[in-house]
């Protein structure tokens, strides 16, 4: 399976000879890590959880929309859940392409569409205290009551 | 009957993963608003619902036996 | 060492993990791949050869670029030399920054540079014959007679 | 004296990796005009020189010691 939750560490190699091909010039991957300082504040550890099932088909969806918009794309998503120290992996995207900029372009589509539509919530763990994560792109939240148009079922 | 979920802070909110309940005939509006009075969930109105693991707007009606989750907006990546 | 040219298969987790840091959220890699097809034509295998030692400081010199261009940016680049099958890596390029936008322009800047400066030829053979690639950025070579004002020895 | 490497298809003209001729006091320039003539290569006008393991402009004077590539449009990556 091409888009998987894991409750273990991600073994990046997997998920990038998930999407080797023939006919592939170009590898992209985004490896998301936990990183020790935002904004400031100290992390020491993260949470992940997800809604798993529906999660895994919300990935599934994110790579059948870059198959549709990029050629010849194919693509690899696994996200991790649990505990996370400061540099452990949470998620691994693999995106492989005929020609590099597809590979990239596609790829950075995969992480902002990951921020919109997968079920997936991050708990921070400071020094002082501790919160779920509203939303990382900052915006407010669903402002329509439900994600934009083209994020529903597609 | 209707299993409904929560994660991340709604579940911490409501105290549990998830409850059954008679939520078939309802839309998904009114869902919310029972559930915000009868858990003491305050914040809601910025969740997205799901039916059967699929988004589903604010007007969309509950069928017998689907599976509702509320989704806070995400924070994954 | 975080820039090298290597006579065998790189190990792609190797390099990203010289460029994992507590400071960083995301790591970009690019990873080049032996395609089977440019143009309708098919490739059997590519020979690829390195001006070895040169080679290395101009990596050296695309990395020092990057991290005065993004800040706190770490970049390991890992060039094979020698045949290269179908689907083989080619070449392996690790970025990682705080945010990820930086992550995915830094990593693109870096491929763009190694096909301008690096001293890295590579051999095509095809079933009807092979040549020496002249230049994959498909432009007029070096038309001034030198690379770019900037690529002098930066 | 000098080393003079050659690379890639510039090697397959020359027919050989390096040659040692004494080519300081002389422009890159002048050792490009006098490679082509001496060793039959006929894309040099295409090429970068390298001294020391940098890339040199034509006009660049050689020293004694130093090593010259010839460095044609690469094509790694």
């Amino acid at each position: 399976m091409n888009y998987e939750i894991s409750k273990v560490a991600i073994d990046i190699q997997a998920v990038i000879d998930k999407v080797v091909q023939r006919e592939a010039g170009a590898i992209t991957t985004f490896i998301g890590t936990v990183r020790e300082l935002t904004e400031g504040k100290k992390t020491l550890f993260l949470i992940y959880e997800a809604y798993e099932s529906m999660a895994v088909k919300k990935l599934q969806q994110i790579g059948d929309e870059i198959k549709e918009r990029w050629n010849g794309a194919e693509v690899a998503i696994t996200h991790r859940v649990g505990r996370l120290d400061i540099t452990d992996v949470a998620v691994v995207i693999a995106v492989s392409t005929p020609h590099r900029a597809d590979a990239y372009e596609a790829n950075r589509y995969a992480i902002e569409r990951i921020k919109e539509i997968v079920p997936i919530w991050k708990k921070e763990h400071w020094e002082d205290g501790q919160k779920w994560i509203g939303n990382q792109l900052e915006t407010v939240s669903y402002p329509s009551g439900k994600p934009e148009g083209d994020d529903l079922n597609e | 009957m209707n299993k409904i979920l929560f994660f991340a802070h709604l579940r911490d909110e409501a105290g549990e993963e998830s409850v059954m309940l008679e939520a078939s005939g309802k839309t998904v509006a009114e869902l919310k608003a029972f559930v915000a009075e009868n858990y003491g969930i305050h914040k809601l109105d910025t969740a997205m619902a799901a039916i059967n693991e699929e988004f589903a707007p604010n007007e969309e009606m509950i069928k017998e036996g689907d599976v509702i989750a509320f989704i806070p907006p995400v924070s994954g990546g």
